[in-house]
């Protein structure tokens, strides 16, 4: 069978667009966990992008590349989840905006 | 896996083997005393483990990492950065307390995946290296958490810093589908054989690696978090970042692109000038009326690191790449010292306070008066930042000049210029409130032995290297310029 | 190496006259002043030396010393230092000058006197070292040295607008002194590309073959850095506020020496490494000069501030300087010299005054002064003395210097000479105005002043000495510092090709 | 003998550092001893040369080098001096004049408080002009002629009290420091062109190098003009004369009468071959000479201060040298100058002893019938006025008249405006002399002063009567005139002229036989009068083009609008600083966007989109 | 157009459509519950490009792990009754209606895959076998690292959650 049975960049394309829906997200929310979901979507769409680059060569590089993806993903969400804790016991709420003290 | 190479990484076995003693010892003892000597001596430990392995560099380990000159240099500086940021937060974190040992285990984590960072020789690594040191940053940042503002400015870092990991992911898979490699020196022939067809997918991707990692370096435009970290996070956690953090992954980028030849191409070097020129003005700007101390080294370190682009470019330029590498490897190791020295000296002052570090200037007034020591050691870090003679800065900026020169960057030097004249306004504004007569009863400043110590041994770098810079410039020609 | 060990008596005196303070408030100024004492020592010996004969360029020039050590070998960076004989003037006059701010100050500084010594010694060590560097890094190094204690001195023991004077101060002479550091690093480059070496030995750089648009811009670096310390219209106006804002001592430093160094380096660095496109400039420089010269007189007349006004007299002295020294005739550059010195004793006495006047009167607006002869005749006398040096009375050192200047000058250009010349009319104007506004006039009853005691006076009878010496026998200087400019003109070519150029 | 004419200007000279050292810390004998015996001493010497160069026969100059000065590149001025009848012939009026002022006013300043200081300043003054007069050399002749400016200052100002003197003063040295810059320059000419400023040589030089009405000679005569008409106070730069009268009446006779203010025809005829060069230059000396010597007159005609009157009376009589050296009589005009000195320092003298004995009452119009109450005072000025009118038999009869016939050569224009003013001259002088001397009088004198002040008026007396006979050493300095023969008309009119005028002052002033008041009252007559009671508006108009707009923009400027270009460059920084500032709002949101903004901005260019 | 193509396009446009929802969502909750979905879909890409350990991955860990973290926090947090009324408010029948239909799609996929007509992917498929020998083999190194990298997660997350049990305790 072909190597390609989808085109590459298609599924590239694809990546793409999860990640910039994951931008938007970042973007956009005010909600942190719903930002930190965002994050996630990115990430996910890394390791699609890699799986998808990965299939073209045929190695298992981009796979692996996908598994630390995953360790990645989950070390941030653990301590970003961690923080929200922290940051809802502070400020009662969850919303980016109510905890930001700092600028200038 | 042969010996060799097994003793090539005994740095880093030395040192994860150490933080999870360190574990075990916090689980059953925690002593503060103890963890802090155990970090330093395993940070002292793995300095000394490099000394096996110069005898076998350059060596690959994997296709994951390699060890090489550059890689123990820029090891050597994270390593010092690492033991002095330690002993900074020994003074800061004793007094606040208890349970306060599982931060010199993550500042232990940090250390490690800072030097692996500047090891690694492929996108796995170097992302692993990334991340664990970033991750190890969070928890640092947040550490005393008692305060809203430590918790915010990790947040914030947190979510960032992410976006720009995937960025650098998202540009490594993009590079990872035209050529199918992974490793650095493996792009270079990529580089070579797609110039016609995939180059789009490879700038393309180039410039994702370069958004995610000027992130991390906080280049303008992507600079923006870059003061609210350092006004939140505790001072030795800045001083933490604005180095080992900053240094090992502007190491790791250098070897990236050098070792890939992407750094030649010639809209890459178009898209980095216009971000240094960015970052030299806007960081320079930002920190000309700010009061809040934190916050101006903040921005001059947007500055600093605008102008280790400008020999970042050097090294892509016909003929510049050997006096850039050197170039940035001696600015870097400047930039370390003197910015250890300023974070020490905020630390210092933000010891009686354990409510807020001392960000604003008020903080600073009449500093010379009271704590002249500690006001002289500031007043050479910040003119060391100022890049005047008698210092360390001096002769990094001078190299930076040296490297724009040599490769006639002309308009960047006289933005470096620009930038520099408006540098030395706030670094003087400093110094001129320190030296004002203060009536008012002000906290009294104790200089901790450790602290003191760091202080002592970093003033001293400063001007001794500042005179005589050659043990420097030798030993960067020996180590570093290897991977040229 | 006597060199070597006056930069570092004056560095070592520094540290230690500041770590005297914690033991007696006042050590400080007597470790200074043994600190300056034995330095001057040190100077002595310099006037008696063999002279050496040392290659430069095409031509051959005469040094009194030349002494060099490897610092950093990897861009071919030495401890370079010579000293001829426009040095040797400039050091002792350095000295002298340091002496006289040290005898200024005697009982002025209260603050921490110890840091104050320190800062007052290291200023000295400073400008001591750009005046006998000859390898243009090390003489970089120096360049901003001498900044960073005279910042201090500004910045702590200044008056009301002492933060602005001193970042303004420090501001001008960095950033053009960055201009320099560029240039510094393109020439070495472009020795590099000629001989295959880096190299910042003067000895190495002058009459090196550059492309003339590059030498162009690298002299422009040179230049900027210079004029802005001179200080040349239109960069002078850090001048003012700091002379203002700075205790006299630093004032007296400031403009007894610090300024000197700015036409040292044009005459030393600019016209020799780049004879052609200092030639192309010469004309505007020239106007620059001449400019100054009536612009800083017109505002010297304006100002109300005393310590202002003779700031901008000086940036009207050093018009002259420019001039002379971008006329580049043997007789200019021998009038730069001599205005050079001149002006270093008349104005760093008219500092002390002012400074006297401030620390009797605590203001030094003018028009709270008037009829202070009465009260103080012996100052009256001194400072109508140092006023018409100043406006360049004949028999006197300032009058020589712009004399000489003049009238080489006019060989060059007329009409700048022309504009120049209204400078002594503009002079005339502002100085008289000033004695008349300070010491003249109606006395204003009930004013208790102390008259200058004897430190005073004898301070300030030896820089009268000084400048009737200059100007009834200056051949002396003249001859000093004549094999230095002989050899530099010879470098730059036959004076008819400047001519030649110029017209 | 001649060696010791370096003592000549180096006595006084010592004399002054002296005092000034000691700063009124010796008595006021010692003081007097030393300012007056130091003069003197210089006056015996430069008696003793004159002796010996009269004796000689010879008129060989000689020249002393006291000592090198400069010698940088060609340019070698020397300190040394320069011996020849017109350097004789000043320094004889300089030292004799000078010391008989000196004695006159070791009396006349006793009550002074600045004693000291004021010999100081004359000693000085002494020094500086006869270095000026015996300079071998431009540069030395500069340094003297600077010093007697600064000396002027100094003396002009010595009541430094009173802001007005300070303000004379000010005006006397800058004015006439605006003649020295044109000075200056044509000396940078002159040494551009001839490579040396030593006298002779450059004068040798001159003539080889240029022929006579050659441009450059003439611009180098115009300008050396320009010093002399700063320095004698010669149209267009005469103000300040009648101002620095603020100065002692001593100060007033020697400075601004008898030697000072005479520098500049000394400098023209110590040139007098360049002028010679240069026609155009020349002329132009004369006809400066006619108009200030007119305008002066007038001037003159109208004041009521005793010493203005007088001031303006020298401007005029510089003017009739300046005249004399323009039409080429150059020995006339140092004859004029020798006569002059004498008879004005004997006017200002006996001026300077009204004055003092009605208590510095300068108004003539509140003196009056003193002539039988200062007789000393009466006859010196009696026998001065004659010799400034030139009356027959006095000195001043002499040297005039020898002008006058000079210019008739040259042009009868010249020698008609000269006796027009020979004519005012006479009406304004006797005017002066019957007011203050005749009538009733106004205000009750004190007793006449002492021997020291009557001494040098009688010796000047005498002077001023046989001056006339005394030949002027200068021959052989100055190239001889053809002695032509005069019309007996003309030579019979110049000398009635000045008659005519002492008689009309007369019937106008004493018998009071004529009255002019209707004219005099009328408006065109009031105008008038007004016109040149004002120096015919010169001050006016000065002030008003050069002074009030100077001061103005001076004072506008006084910040200095250079210093705002770099204010602006700071401001324009601190509002890039708030507009970037304004961007770290600690949004996160907004620090994504800016992420992504970059990202985009960083891919389109490396991309190559943009 | 393949069949494998046409269920590629049919899981990228389930994934799209879910991962907007997910992040427009007002409620944690469902918000989570659409990720997953999409983190669903994605695993059938895997599948489809030859990648059915990384498909396995995504489903066991991504979905199956770390989502259910924010469960937890969600779950800790407890947002409490005002959230509860809003959902009340607007959680209405019609609101399952997009995620059922996704998760339909997402089901007929799996079913399309599991009966067996993916077997023309295999010879594309790189096997877990082959991933194993390869993590273990050059990439050793990385698994070290992502052990530490966990590591250091945990540590932070036991430090940051540490005081907020202690303290939360506390305060109930």
């Amino acid at each position: 069978m072909d190597a390609v049975v989808v085109p590459m960049e298609h599924g590239l394309a694809l990546a793409a667009v999860l990640f910039s829906i994951g931008l938007i997200g970042v973007m956009v929310r005010r909600n942190i966990i719903l930002i930190l979901m965002s994050v996630e979507v990115m990430l996910n769409a890394c390791g699609l992008a890699f799986i998808v680059a990965g299939a073209k060569w045929g190695a298992a590089d981009g796979q692996i590349m996908f598994m630390l993806i995953l360790s990645i993903a989950a070390a941030e969400v653990v301590v970003g989840l961690g923080l929200l804790l922290q940051v809802h016991r502070r400020v009662g709420s969850i919303d980016i905006d109510e905890t930001s003290r700092l600028r200038g | 896996m042969s010996d060799q190479q097994l003793l090539a990484i005994l740095p880093h076995i030395l040192l994860t083997t150490v933080i999870l003693i360190q574990m075990m010892v916090i689980a059953f003892a925690r002593n503060l005393r103890t963890t802090v000597a155990i970090s330093v001596i395993a940070l002292i430990l793995t300095g000394l483990a490099f000394i096996p392995v110069y005898s076998l560099i350059p060596i690959m380990v994997t296709p994951l990492i390699v060890l090489d000159g550059y890689a123990i240099y820029y090891s050597g500086l994270i390593l010092m950065s690492s033991t002095a940021v330690t002993l900074m937060a020994y003074d800061y974190f004793k007094d606040r307390g208890e349970k306060q040992d599982e931060f010199f285990m993550l500042l232990l984590f940090a250390t490690l995946g800072a030097l692996i960072l500047v090891c690694s020789s492929h996108f796995a690594s170097m992302i692993l290296g990334l991340e664990l040191l970033g991750v190890s940053i969070y928890t640092m940042i947040s550490y005393p958490h008692k305060g809203l503002l430590t918790l915010e400015a990790a947040l914030k870092y947190l979510i960032l810093s992410g976006v720009s990991s995937t960025f650098i992911l998202f540009g490594a898979a993009l590079i990872y589908a035209v050529g199918g490699k992974l490793g650095f020196a493996e792009l270079a022939s990529v580089a070579l054989e797609t110039r016609d067809s995939g180059e789009i997918f490879l700038t393309a991707g180039s410039a994702l690696i370069f958004a995610g990692i000027m992130f991390k370096l906080s280049v303008t435009p992507f600079h923006m978090w870059t003061p609210d970290v350092y006004e939140g996070a505790p001072a030795p956690v800045t001083a933490f970042v604005a180095t080992v953090s900053k240094g090992a992954i502007f190491a790791i980028t250098l070897r990236l692109f050098t070792s890939s030849n992407l750094i030649e191409v010639p809209s890459i070097l178009t898209g980095l000038s216009v971000v240094a020129i960015l970052s030299m003005l806007v960081g320079n700007l930002l920190a000309l009326r700010q009061d809040n101390v934190k916050r101006i080294l903040a921005y001059s370190s947007i500055a600093h690191l605008g102008y280790l682009m400008v020999a970042f470019i050097a090294a892509g330029m016909i003929g510049g790449k050997v006096l850039a590498i050197e170039a940035s490897s001696y600015f870097l190791f400047a930039y370390f010292i003197t910015t250890l020295g300023a974070f020490g000296v905020v630390t210092i002052v933000s010891l009686p306070n354990t409510e807020a570090d001392a960000g604003d200037i008020s903080n600073y007034e009449g500093l010379f008066w009271r704590r002249p020591m500690l006001a002289i050691m500031f007043t050479l870090t910040l003119l060391s930042l100022a890049g005047i003679p008698l210092t360390v800065g001096f002769i990094g900026k001078f190299y930076i000049f040296t490297a724009g020169v040599t490769t006639t960057l002309w308009l960047l030097l006289s933005v470096v210029i620009i930038g520099s004249g408006i540098g030395i306004f706030y670094y003087l504004r400093i110094i001129f409130a320190m030296t004002k007569r203060t009536e008012t009863d002000v906290t009294k400043i104790e200089i901790p032995i450790a602290g003191g110590w760091v202080m002592a041994s970093v003033t001293a770098a400063i001007l001794f290297f500042g005179i005589y810079p050659t043990p420097i410039v030798n030993l960067i020609n020996n180590l570093v310029l290897s991977i040229t | 190496m006597l060199l070597i060990a006056i930069i570092s008596v004056l560095i070592i005196g520094g540290f230690a006259a500041w770590l005297a303070e914690s033991r007696n408030r006042d050590w400080p100024k007597w470790v200074s002043l043994f600190t300056i004492l034995l330095s001057s020592l040190l100077v002595i010996p310099l006037f008696s030396l063999e002279p050496i004969t040392m290659q430069l360029g095409a031509t051959t020039s005469q040094w009194l010393l030349v002494y060099e050590v490897p610092w950093i070998p990897r861009f071919g960076i030495s401890f370079l230092f010579a000293l001829d004989g426009l040095s040797l003037l400039m050091v002792a006059l350095t000295i002298f000058l340091g002496l006289v701010a040290l005898a200024s100050s005697w009982n002025e500084i209260d603050h921490q006197p110890g840091f104050f010594q320190f800062n007052l010694m290291w200023t000295l060590a400073g400008v001591t070292g750009v005046f006998v560097s000859l390898d243009l890094f090390l003489f970089f190094f120096f360049w901003e040295i001498m900044l960073i204690p005279m910042y201090f001195l500004i910045a702590i023991w200044g008056y009301e607008r002492k933060a602005y004077a001193s970042m303004k101060f420090f501001l001008f002479t960095q950033i053009s002194g960055l201009f320099m550091l560029l240039s510094i690093l393109a020439l070495a480059f472009a020795a590099k590309a000629i001989t295959g070496n880096f190299t910042f030995n003067y000895f190495d750089l002058v009459g090196l073959n550059l492309d003339p648009d590059i030498a162009w811009w690298l002299m422009l670096g040179f230049f900027i850095a210079f004029v802005v310390k001179l200080p040349g219209f239109p960069f002078h106006t850090w001048l003012p506020d700091a002379h203002t804002q700075a205790p006299t001592a630093a004032s007296v430093l400031l403009a007894g020496i610090l300024l000197k160094t700015g036409a040292y380096g044009l005459i030393r660095f600019t016209v020799p490494l780049f004879p052609q496109a200092a030639m192309e400039i010469a004309q505007v420089a020239m106007l620059l000069g001449a400019i100054g010269v009536v612009y800083g007189a017109v505002l010297a007349f304006a100002q109300d501030d005393f310590k202002r006004l003779v700031a901008y007299s000086s940036v009207s002295h050093m018009g002259f300087v420019l001039i002379g020294i971008f006329a580049w005739r043997e007789l200019t550059l021998q009038g730069s010299v001599m205005q050079m010195v001149a002006h270093g004793l008349s104005t760093a006495a008219l500092f002390m005054i002012a400074g006297a006047l401030q620390h009797r009167l605590h203001t030094r607006d003018v028009s709270e002064m008037g009829g202070l002869w009465k009260d103080m005749p012996r100052m009256g006398a001194i400072a109508m003395f140092f006023i018409i040096a100043s406006l360049g009375m004949p028999g006197l050192g300032n009058f020589v210097g712009e004399f000489l200047v003049l009238l080489g000058a006019f060989q060059v250009n007329v009409p700048i000479t022309i504009f120049a010349s209204l400078g002594l009319i503009v002079a005339a104007i502002y100085s008289l105005i000033a004695m008349q506004r300070v010491f003249l006039g109606t006395p204003i009853a009930n004013r208790n002043l102390r008259d200058f005691d004897s430190r005073e006076v004898s301070t300030m009878v030896l820089m009268m000495l000084g400048l009737v010496y200059l100007g009834i026998h200056p051949q002396p200087v003249f001859d000093m510092v004549e094999p230095s400019l002989n050899s530099l003109y010879e470098l730059t070519g036959p004076a008819t090709e400047w001519v030649g150029a110029l017209r | 003998m001649y060696d010791l004419i370096w003592v000549i200007p180096l006595a006084p000279l010592v004399s002054f550092v002296i005092l000034f050292a000691t700063q009124g810390n010796l008595g006021k004998t010692q003081v007097a001893y030393l300012g007056v015996g130091s003069v003197g001493l210089s006056a015996l010497i430069v008696v003793a040369i004159a002796y010996s160069w009269l004796n000689s026969g010879s008129s060989e100059p000689y020249t002393y080098a006291v000592t090198s000065w400069i010698n940088v590149a060609g340019f070698n001025p020397g300190i040394s001096f320069y011996l020849d009848g017109l350097a004789l012939t000043m320094m004889l009026v300089i030292t004799g004049v000078g010391f008989l002022i000196h004695l006159y006013a070791s009396l006349f300043m006793e009550e002074d408080g600045d004693y000291s200081r004021f010999f100081a300043y004359m000693n000085l003054f002494v020094s500086a002009m006869l270095i000026l007069v015996l300079a071998d050399n431009m540069l030395l002749l500069y340094v003297g002629w600077e010093g007697v400016g600064l000396c002027s200052y100094l003396l002009v100002g010595f009541w430094y009290e009173d802001p007005a003197n300070g303000a004379a003063a000010r005006k006397a040295f800058i004015v006439t420091r605006i003649g020295d810059t044109a000075m200056a320059l044509g000396l940078f000419l002159l040494f551009m062109h001839l490579g040396t400023l030593h006298i002779q040589p450059m004068m040798q030089a001159a003539k080889q190098t240029w022929a006579t009405g050659d441009t450059i000679p003439t611009i180098a005569a115009l300008l050396l003009l320009g010093g002399a008409v700063g320095k004698s106070a010669q149209l267009p730069l005469q103000t300040w004369l009648p101002d620095a009268m603020a100065g002692p009446t001593p100060v007033s006779a020697l400075i601004h009468a008898a030697t000072m203010v005479t520098a500049g025809v000394y400098l023209i005829a110590r040139t007098h071959e360049l002028y010679l060069l240069a026609p155009l230059a020349q002329s132009t000396v004369a006809v400066v000479g006619l108009a200030t010597l007119l305008i002066a007159a007038f001037t003159a005609l109208t004041q009521t201060d005793i010493k203005r009157i007088l001031a303006y009376s020298t401007i005029s009589q510089i003017g009739y040298m300046f005249l004399a050296l323009g039409v080429g009589a150059w020995a006339s005009g140092i004859f004029h100058l020798m006569t002059h000195a004498f008879f004005k320092a004997l006017l200002f003298l006996a001026a300077g002893a009204v004055i003092y004995s009605l208590h510095h009452e300068h108004d003539i119009f509140k003196m009056g019938g003193l002539r039988t109450k200062l007789p000393v005072a009466f006859w010196s000025f009696l026998i001065g006025s004659a010799a400034l009118t030139a009356l027959p038999l006095t000195s001043g009869f002499f040297s005039k008249d020898e002008i006058l016939l000079a210019a008739f050569d040259v042009n009868p224009w010249l020698w008609a405006g000269g006796l027009l003013g020979a004519f005012l001259t006479s009406i304004y002088s006797f005017r002066l002399g019957f007011v203050v001397f005749f009538g009733q009088i106004n205000t009750e004198p004190s007793a006449p002063a002492g021997a020291r002040m009557a001494v040098p008026l009688i010796i000047l007396c005498g002077l001023s009567i046989i001056g006339g006979w005394f030949h002027v050493p200068v021959d052989a300095v100055f190239p001889t005139i053809v002695d032509s023969h005069h019309d007996q008309t003309i030579a019979i009119i110049t000398p009635l002229v000045p008659i005519l005028g002492v008689l009309l002052a007369y019937l106008l002033f004493l018998r009071k036989s004529l009255d002019l008041s209707t004219l005099l009252e009328s408006l065109v007559g009031v105008q008038l009068r007004k016109f040149f009671f004002s120096h015919w508006g010169m001050d006016w108009a000065y002030d008003k083009i050069f002074v009030v707009p100077y001061t103005r923009i001076a004072r506008m400027n006084q910040a200095d609008v250079v210093d705002m270009a770099y204010e602006g460059i700071a401001n324009i920084t601190s509002i890039f600083h708030y507009l970037t500032s304004f961007t770290q709002t600690g949004q996160l949101r907004w620090y994504a966007f800016t992420m992504v903004g970059g990202l985009i901005f960083i891919l389109a260019i490396i991309v190559g989109i943009i | 157009m393949s069949v494998e193509l046409f269920l590629f396009y049919l899981a990228a446009t389930v994934s799209l459509v879910s991962t907007i929802l997910a992040l427009t969502r007002y409620n944690a909750t469902h918000a989570l519950i659409y990720l997953i979905i999409s983190l669903l879909a994605s695993a059938i890409i895997f599948y489809l490009v030859g990648a059915p350990f990384a498909a396995v991955l995504e489903v066991v860990i991504y979905a199956g792990a770390i989502m259910v973290l924010f469960v937890f926090v969600v779950m800790i947090l407890n947002l409490g009754a005002r959230g509860d009324d809003l959902e009340h408010q607007w959680l209405k029948p019609g609101m399952w209606l997009f995620p059922g239909l996704l998760c339909l799609i997402l089901f007929l996929e799996m079913i399309y895959v599991l009966s067996g007509s993916s077997q023309n992917l295999a010879g594309t498929v790189v096997t877990p076998k082959e991933v194993g020998i390869k993590l273990y083999g050059p990439y050793v190194l990385a698994v070290e690292i992502a052990s530490m990298l966990l590591l250091a997660g945990l540590i932070g997350a036991y430090h940051l959650g540490r005081r907020y049990l202690v303290d939360s305790r506390k305060e109930s």
